[in-house]
Parts: structure tokens; C-alpha cells; sequence
């Protein structure tokens, strides 16, 4: 456990990104972690294990695979807990198939992916940023997601309380991709007072269980969700399912569910975008970078300026739904963005994607398990 | 619960069944038959001794043995919205032709 | 004086070999100066296969204001206790930075501008070869003159198990006392931007 | 016996359309009916009981039932189960799996949950297919029978189902046929009221894909078969080896008393937090 000092009412502590997760879940309210040790996001499980047990009603589960661990954590979330999970690469690879039930189902759980260098295998101890796209379509078919993304230690508790958020207010599963030097990086943090904090909880219905409809659509498109065992019997499938929860094939009915299920994430959006601009308001040369790239970037983007180039970050923090206004408003004030990321260019060709003014988009990628430079950066920056 | 024959009544939901057989093939009493329509039907409903196989057997819970003389909820009130019994209906038809 | 210190990017490597403690000592430094000094710190490490027999590597970033990129440039202060990590790591030393060693350990140094001092040799006269790390922490105590005696042996009771305190406070006092009596000015040779 | 039909009536979901999927014939149904029984038996609310099924034709059972139902992944019912469980002891979990569903792709699932004792009863409807895919070897298909993907006979050989989970550390394992229906009723009354994990497995005929292509004219010689085979286990071990081949022995192989994950770790908790 992280050692704390208190200085003027706000605790702080000398923690690991994993660490600050933990933290972040706790004052969620998260009080079911299940999941299987991988490197590097195994800290995680080993402080869920020491600390869940002293919460009242917590549980910490060490399952026999990532698939397992993701497997229960939606039973737990069935159950009315707020639950999570946390792998890498190759876990997360396994986990596809229960993200994908956990959004058709409508299942709020949180799942962070500390991202390694891949593919396989990869370098179980060295960074990438390679998951980008296969968080946003990791499982088969058409489904929603919120994506997330954090560079510093206080960020993954600030992000991870966030995530447990959006996966309450619209009951889907909320990835939030971690890197292994975010992860594993020491930092002091300041614990908030939970009283600070907003907290999210999930709907339960407040009507009798006979009118009760596990996926009705009202106005937020998100319907109640009772713990099990409450008086509200319903089913849950997996099958694409009517507003009763039973399974359909009725093409009518199929696209009302699929078209629902986008509905909530996107008339959401402006709830869910979040990004940081760092220096952007006279930027002439802006870089568009995430995770702990985001952090080299600010480096450079000091020096650059230093240097009299009027540089400036926009930071993702929310990957999916993409950011597009942000990304647009930057791409039509420079007409030059530099994309640094560690990975061939997964978030470069979104932003590619919604170059309606034809900036000149430079792609910084590097695959050998090493973090990009603010030296790096600053060179794009400067050659222009 | 009685074992005696032609003290059941055996009823059988033939928009469930299946016509599967298993209640006609182990009928100790071969009550039960499966019709050209692949339908149970109850051929010989006095055999019954309500030994309980072919409700605790049948696949489609479609099947029923109650006393004869109990009313099931599903026959309960048809009395009551049936002003007709059959004699009631001779009666009508014969006064109606004199 | 020292805790006023303003800072930027100040940047120290800590390595050796894998079983040294190099961790430990870079997380008992680093919280001392996080939450007692008040400084932002980053740290991070070397993990995996690579962290366990062979080389060990631990950096810190000490800054007054928000760190940005977190991990090492260049490096102000490299402290190896292995021969092996201070010929891998010397090259990432500034040319005006300091290097520190295990001269029990580190028989050849690259250069013949450093600071040196027998750790593994006084750890075990303190009773404990694995009080290494903490015979270094005192000496880096000194050596860093922003970093105050008091506060890191506050975090050092903090995060080491209370019954191996008594004697890693014995370790930690043997070398800050010793690096202060054979390099008494050297705290006064930084030159800080 | 009068009440049973109307009893289970009573237990379906009135806004679900009957009859159910399953072919004429099927023992899913049985097994449905079954299991319904036992728990009115056992006295539960229909709120504390949560069911949990897989994928295949098994996995289609819950919809019909007015409990709390989950029709989970290929293969992880169990998992989605064992978080059910510890995040809420006070429900009783039932899992229903098929044969592949339990032993092929969920076998890791059901060998960690049975050595973990997580209390929620495993009920495996072993019909030795894959039935709802149309009739491919299962890891139960009996070495030397017909499906679609073993034209020539199955050369492998197959899983015994309790046997597996016996060794696995399953504190209550047992075996009946759905020819047994009364037999199974409290059978699986026991599995659930028994703390730990429970494994039922019933063997539930699949003539339409198994049945056909193994010399089953009819379901109802499936049944027939059921009803020659299936031996009570006292009796099984007095039959020769040869006898033991062709039999299918019944009745609980494994019963011991074992306290469940679940309250175990309710237990540590308690203590850690200081509470007796």
C-alpha cells in the first residue's frame, strides 16, 4: 500500500499509476475486482486483493483467465456491484468476446487495459499504444464503447473514476487504456475527499416489476437497471434482444436495439469528450497525442516555444467516441499536427479521417517498445 | 393421491404437444396414443391409475391428470360464460321445431 | 536553505545489480522528497526478466513545478553500485554531473571525477550486506543538498517492515555520517539552473 | 400428482410463446420441469434464484422460466456464475451448461470452479452432440459413434462428465437420466441446498441429431436405452467389466461436506474487519 501524508486536509501519497487506479475504483465505489495477473497491469490486482477484503461486502477474485475475470465481473455487475477488471495485451485479446456481451447487454463495468508492445506476446515489460483500435473494435459487430486514456498518475484516478461513471450513467463496459510507463510510474498524487467527488450511480427501477423493461427506450436511452435478486426478474442474452430482454430476429425490432444502443453514447457525446488544450489558443503547429506520449509532447511543446514556435497539445483523454469537434477546431487553426504515438498510426488515421482542411498531418510512430522522445517530437515540430 | 382406475381425467394441451410419444410409449396403461396428426390423444382416459409418469415425462408440459372431480382453472368458468349445456341446447332446438 | 531549492528537472539515475534494493532506495528517496520536501517527483524503473540478477536501474525526476515528460534526459546524479551498471549508465551522465559509486564494487570508474565510498564494505560492518541500498540513501543524503536527513528517515520508516527499521536507521546514519566526513563540500558544488 | 403441469405453469413466463424450442422429444424440457419441482420443493422466492446458462441448446432453457435468467457466453457460464455468487451469497446460483459447453470450451471454467468450490449448482445436460449446431462430435460423443464430423466414428476418446469434476475437488457430483424424473428432482435439491459446488449431470437424449445417426429410430428408443442402461450405482459396481461397458451408472458419486468460497471469504472479511 502506498504510504500517505496529510498536508492541508488532502491526502497524498508517493504512488504507481496501477496504484492510483486502485484509489480511483475505491472512491468510485468499486467492490468487485476479478481478473487474472499480467504484466504490467498486475499491481493492480495485488492491491484490489489487499484492500477489497477490508470494504464491507468487498470481493477480489482471481480467476482461471482474462476471460473468467471479464465473465465475472459481469455476474457482479448483474449483481449491483460495481466491478472491474485490469489486463494487458494478451488478456485483453481474450476479453473480447465478454465486452462485446457486456455492451449488447448493457452491462456497466470498467476494464483497464495497461497496453504493452504486441503483437502476441510482444514485450510483456515494454510500452506501446497498440490497442487503440481494438478497444474501439476489439469485438465483433456493431457496438458502443467509451474509450479513455490517461499519461500521469493523478489522471488514472481521476480517469478511472470517471470511467466507473460513464459505465453507470450508460450501463456500457468503459476501457481505459493505460501504458506501461503511466502504469508503472511513481508519482505524488492528492487523494480527493470522496465528498468531492461526483459519483455516478446506476438507475434501478422505481416502478412495479410487472411494468418494469429491462431495455426500454425513454428519453436517455438508457433504462433502470435492477440488482439481481430484487423482485425485478428479468433475462439477460446475449442474442440481440427486444425491449423485454428476450431474444429477436425481427428486423424492425433488431435495428431499433442497435440504433438505441448508438443513440446513447452519441446524443451523450459533449458529456463524454474530454480533452486537454495545452498552449493551443495561439498555436500555429499542433501536436495530437494521448496517453504517456501526451506527456513528451508537453515537454516539447516547452521547447519549442523556447524556441519562438508557437506550439501547442491537444491531449485526448476520451479516444471513442473520437473527439472529432476538438480535433477539427485544431485542424482548422494549424496547418500543421504532428501525431506522435507509439503503435503505425491507429489514431492518426481517425484524425486523418476528419481532415476536411487538408492540414498537413506528420505521423511520429515508433514500435521498438521505447517512449517517444520530447527530442523526437520537438525535430517533427521543427522541421515542420 | 389416488391409483385407482376411472377416478382421473387427463388432459392433454395439443397446441404444446409435439407429438413426441414418450407419455404414449411408457403409459403403463397405454391410455395415451400419438394420432395420424402427431398429436397425443387419450384413448382410454378410465385406465389411468394417475401414476404421474407422462406429467413429470412430458418435454412441453403439456399434458395434465387431475381428479374427475375437480374443476382445473382452465375449465373453471366455463360453466359460467357457456349458457348452454348440451341438454340445454336440445331443449332449445326442440321447442324451436314445434 | 535546501528545501527551497528551486528545481528543474533535476534527474538521477539509481543502478546496480538486481537484488541491491535499487527499487527500495529509489521509492524510500523518491517519497521523502515527494511528500515531505514537497517536490514533484517522478520514478520509474527497469522491469521484468531484465530487473531480476542482472542490472537494476531506478530513475527519479525532482522538480519544483508539473513534470511533464517523466522519464530520464540527461542525467544530474548516476549512483551505481555495480561496475557493470556504472559502465552501462555513464554515457546518460551530463557532462557536469556527478557520479556516485560503490567503490567496494566499482573498481575501474570511467572517470576520475567522482565520489566514492566502500557501501557494500560499511553495510556489512553495520551487520547487514542488504543494508547496501540504505548505507547509499545516507551517503545521497548528503550528497543532495536538497534533501534533508529528518524527512528520509521519516519515509524510511514508513515503508520498510517495522522490524528491519532499527538497523537500516543504522545503515542510513553510518553513510550519511561517513560521506559527510570524506566529502564534506561537496553538497556545495551543484550548480542549479 | 394432480398439481405438477399446473405447477410448473405457474413457474414459465406467461409472455414468452409455447411450445419451447426444443425438438419432440428432447429432455431439456424434462430437466426444465425437473428443476422447477425441486426448487418449489426447496421452498426459494423465484427472486433468489438466478439462473445462468451457456450457449447450445441448453442454453435456450432459462428464457421459459420466470426466475432471474442469464443466458451467458459459449463456455462461461460458470464464470459469470462465480461472480454472481460472490457478490451476492444470499442467491442461489444455478448453471445450466451442455456437454461441450461445460467440458470443451468451458472445461478450464468448470475444472477451476469445481476445485475452488464457489457454491452455485452446475446442472451439464449431457446429450453426447452438438446439438443446436447440427450434430458434431462433442468431447462426450462415445468412441465409435456417428455425427456430422465424425462420418467414420469417433476415434477419441470421450469425457466421463462426473468423473472429471470428482477429481477436480467437487464436494457433491451426481448423475441421473431425465428417464429418472423424480429420481432427478431431488437430486438436484440436494445439489443446491449443498454448500460448494454441486455437478449434476443428466443424461438428456438428442435424437434428432445424436439419436439419427446412431441407430435411434425414434426418441422414444433413446429412452428405452436410457431406461435399459442407466443402473444405480450399488448395482454398477457388482456388474462385470464387461456389463459396466454398456451400463450407465446413476446415483451420487461424491458428497462431502466443504464450506464454499463464498462464505469463506465472507469470513475473512469479517475477521479483518474486525467483526466475529
Amino acid at each position: 500500500m502506498a504510504a500517505r501524508s496529510r498536508k492541508n486536509k488532502t491526502t497524498e501519497i508517493f504512488a504507481l499509476g496501477n496504484e492510483a487506479v486502485v484509489e480511483g475504483a475505491l472512491i468510485a465505489g468499486c467492490t468487485f475486482y476479478a481478473g487474472y495477473p499480467i504484466t504490467p497491469s498486475t499491481e493492480i490486482a495485488e492491491e484490489m486483493a489487499s484492500r477489497l477484503p477490508h470494504l464491507r461486502g468487498g470481493a477480489f477474485i482471481q480467476m482461471e483467465d482474462e476471460i473468467a475475470g471479464l465473465g465475472a465481473v459481469i455476474g457482479a455487475s448483474l449483481a449491483g456491484r460495481k466491478a472491474m477488471t485490469a489486463t494487458s495485451g494478451p488478456g485483453f485479446s481474450l476479453m473480447q468476446e465478454h465486452i462485446g456481451y457486456a455492451s449488447i447487454t448493457e452491462v456497466p463495468l470498467v476494464l483497464v487495459n495497461v497496453m504493452r508492445a504486441g503483437p502476441s506476446t510482444g514485450m510483456p515489460t515494454n510500452p506501446a499504444q497498440g490497442d487503440v483500435q481494438q478497444a474501439r473494435w476489439g469485438t465483433h459487430g456493431d457496438h458502443p464503447i467509451i474509450v479513455l486514456s490517461a499519461s500521469d498518475v493523478q489522471e488514472c484516478l481521476r480517469m478511472t473514476v470517471t470511467a466507473f461513471n460513464y459505465a453507470e450513467k450508460y450501463r456500457t463496459p468503459v476501457i481505459l487504456l493505460l501504458d506501461e510507463i503511466t502504469a508503472h510510474t511513481r508519482e505524488k498524487i492528492s487523494l480527493p475527499d470522496p465528498e468531492d467527488i461526483n459519483i455516478y450511480t446506476r438507475l434501478t427501477p422505481s416502478m412495479p416489476p410487472e411494468w418494469y423493461m429491462p431495455y426500454e427506450d425513454n428519453m436517455r436511452g438508457v433504462a433502470a437497471m435492477p440488482p439481481l435478486g430484487a423482485g425485478y426478474r428479468y433475462h439477460v442474452t446475449g442474442l440481440i434482444h427486444d425491449d423485454h430482454g428476450y431474444p429477436t430476429s425481427n428486423p424492425r425490432e433488431v435495428e431499433h436495439i442497435m440504433h438505441r444502443l448508438f443513440r446513447k453514447i452519441d446524443q451523450f457525446f459533449y458529456d463524454i469528450q474530454m480533452v486537454d488544450e495545452i498552449q493551443c489558443q495561439d498555436a500555429e503547429i499542433c501536436i495530437i497525442a494521448y496517453g504517456c506520449v501526451a506527456r513528451s509532447a508537453e515537454l516539447a511543446v516547452q521547447q519549442a516555444r523556447e524556441r519562438g514556435v508557437r506550439a501547442g497539445l491537444l491531449k485526448l483523454k476520451t479516444l471513442f467516441p473520437f473527439p472529432r469537434p476538438a480535433v477539427e477546431k485544431m485542424l482548422r487553426q494549424c496547418s500543421n499536427v504532428v501525431v506522435p504515438e507509439m503503435n503505425m498510426g491507429q489514431m492518426s488515421r481517425e484524425i486523418k479521417r476528419v481532415n476536411a482542411t487538408q492540414s498537413k498531418i506528420i505521423t511520429l510512430n515508433r514500435v521498438d517498445g521505447q517512449i517517444i522522445t520530447p527530442g523526437q517530437i520537438l525535430s517533427k515540430i521543427l522541421k515542420g | 393421491m389416488t391409483r385407482k382406475k376411472g377416478e382421473s381425467k387427463v388432459k392433454v394441451f395439443l397446441d404444446w404437444c409435439k407429438g413426441c410419444g414418450i407419455c404414449a410409449a411408457f403409459c403403463p396403461n397405454k391410455v395415451l396414443s400419438v394420432d395420424k396428426q402427431g398429436k397425443v390423444r387419450v384413448d382410454r382416459e378410465d385406465d389411468c391409475i394417475n401414476c404421474g409418469f407422462c406429467e413429470i415425462h412430458c418435454p412441453d408440459f403439456a399434458i395434465m391428470v387431475y381428479p374427475k372431480d375437480e374443476r382445473t382453472p382452465f375449465e373453471a368458468n366455463i360453466d359460467d360464460v357457456a349458457p348452454a349445456t348440451r341438454e340445454e341446447l336440445h331443449r332449445i332446438r326442440n321447442s324451436n321445431s314445434t | 536553505m535546501s528545501n527551497d531549492l528551486h528545481l528543474d528537472r533535476f534527474e538521477v539515475r539509481l543502478s546496480g545489480l538486481g537484488g541491491q534494493g535499487i527499487l527500495t532506495l529509489g521509492r524510500i528517496m523518491g517519497q521523502a522528497l515527494a511528500l515531505d520536501h514537497g517536490y514533484e517527483v517522478t520514478q520509474t524503473q527497469s522491469y521484468g526478466p531484465e530487473a531480476r540478477g542482472g542490472a537494476s536501474r531506478c530513475d527519479l525526476v525532482i522538480s519544483t513545478g508539473k513534470i511533464s515528460y517523466p522519464k530520464t534526459i540527461c542525467l544530474d546524479l548516476l549512483v551505481s553500485l555495480s561496475q557493470e551498471a556504472c559502465n552501462k549508465y555513464f554515457g546518460d551522465l551530463k557532462t557536469e554531473g556527478f557520479l556516485l559509486v560503490d567503490t567496494s564494487l566499482v573498481g575501474q570508474t570511467p572517470t576520475n571525477i567522482f565520489w566514492g565510498l566502500p557501501f557494500t564494505t560499511m553495510a556489512q560492518k553495520v551487520g547487514l550486506v542488504q543494508t547496501t541500498n540504505i548505507v547509499a540513501l545516507g551517503a545521497l543524503t548528503h550528497f543532495i543538498p536538497f534533501m534533508r536527513a529528518t524527512s528520509v528517515r521519516k519515509s524510511l520508516k514508513e515503508i520498510l517492515p517495522q522490524k528491519i527499521v532499527d538497523i537500516n536507521i543504522k545503515a542510513f546514519n553510518s553513510g550519511f555520517n561517513r560521506a559527510k566526513k570524506e566529502y564534506p563540500e561537496a553538497p556545495e558544488k551543484w550548480k542549479f539552473s | 400428482m394432480a398439481k405438477v403441469t399446473q405447477l410448473i405453469h405457474n413457474y414459465l413466463r406467461h409472455s414468452k410463446r409455447f411450445p419451447h424450442v426444443f425438438c419432440p422429444g428432447c429432455g431439456h424440457g424434462i430437466v426444465l420441469g425437473s428443476l422447477i419441482r425441486s426448487i418449489h420443493s426447496m421452498g426459494l422466492a423465484k427472486d433468489d434464484v438466478v439462473l445462468v446458462a451457456g450457449i447450445g441448446c441448453s442454453g435456450r432453457i432459462p428464457v421459459y422460466v420466470d426466475f432471474n435468467t442469464i443466458h451467458t457466453t459459449h463456455g462461461r457460464a460458470l464464470t459469470f456464475a462465480t461472480g454472481i455468487k460472490l457478490a451476492n451469497p444470499r442467491l442461489k446460483v444455478i448453471v445450466i451448461m451442455g456437454d461441450g459447453d461445460a467440458l470443451s470450451i468451458g472445461g478450464n471454467h468448470l475444472i477451476h470452479a469445481a476445485r475452488r468450490n464457489i457454491g452455485v449448482t452446475a446442472l451439464v445436460l449431457n446429450n453426447h452432440i452438438y446439438g443446436m449446431t447440427g450434430g458434431q462430435s462433442s468431447c462426450t460423443t462415445p468412441m465409435g459413434s456417428f455425427s456430422t464430423t465424425t462420418p467414420f466414428g469417433q476415434l477419441e476418446d470421450e469425457f466421463d462428465i462426473s468423473r472429471v469434476t470428482k477429481v477436480c475437488g467437487a464436494s457433491f457430483v451426481a448423475r441421473t437420466t431425465v428417464m429418472q424424473a423424480s429420481a432427478m428432482d431431488s437430486m438436484i435439491s440436494e445439489a443446491v441446498m449443498h454448500p460448494g459446488f454441486g455437478l449434476v449431470e443428466i443424461l438428456s437424449p438428442c435424437h434428432t441429431q445424436y439419436g439419427r445417426k446412431n441407430r435411434f429410430k425414434t426418441c422414444v428408443d433413446m429412452y428405452k436405452w436410457l431406461q435399459k442402461s442407466s443402473t444405480p450405482l450399488e448395482k454398477y459396481r457388482e456388474l462385470s467389466p464387461e456389463k459396466q461397458e454398456k451400463a450407465i451408472a446413476t446415483g451420487i458419486f461424491e458428497k462431502r461436506d466443504c464450506e464454499g468460497l463464498e462464505d469463506k471469504y465472507a469470513r475473512m472479511r469479517k475477521s479483518l474487519r474486525g467483526e466475529s
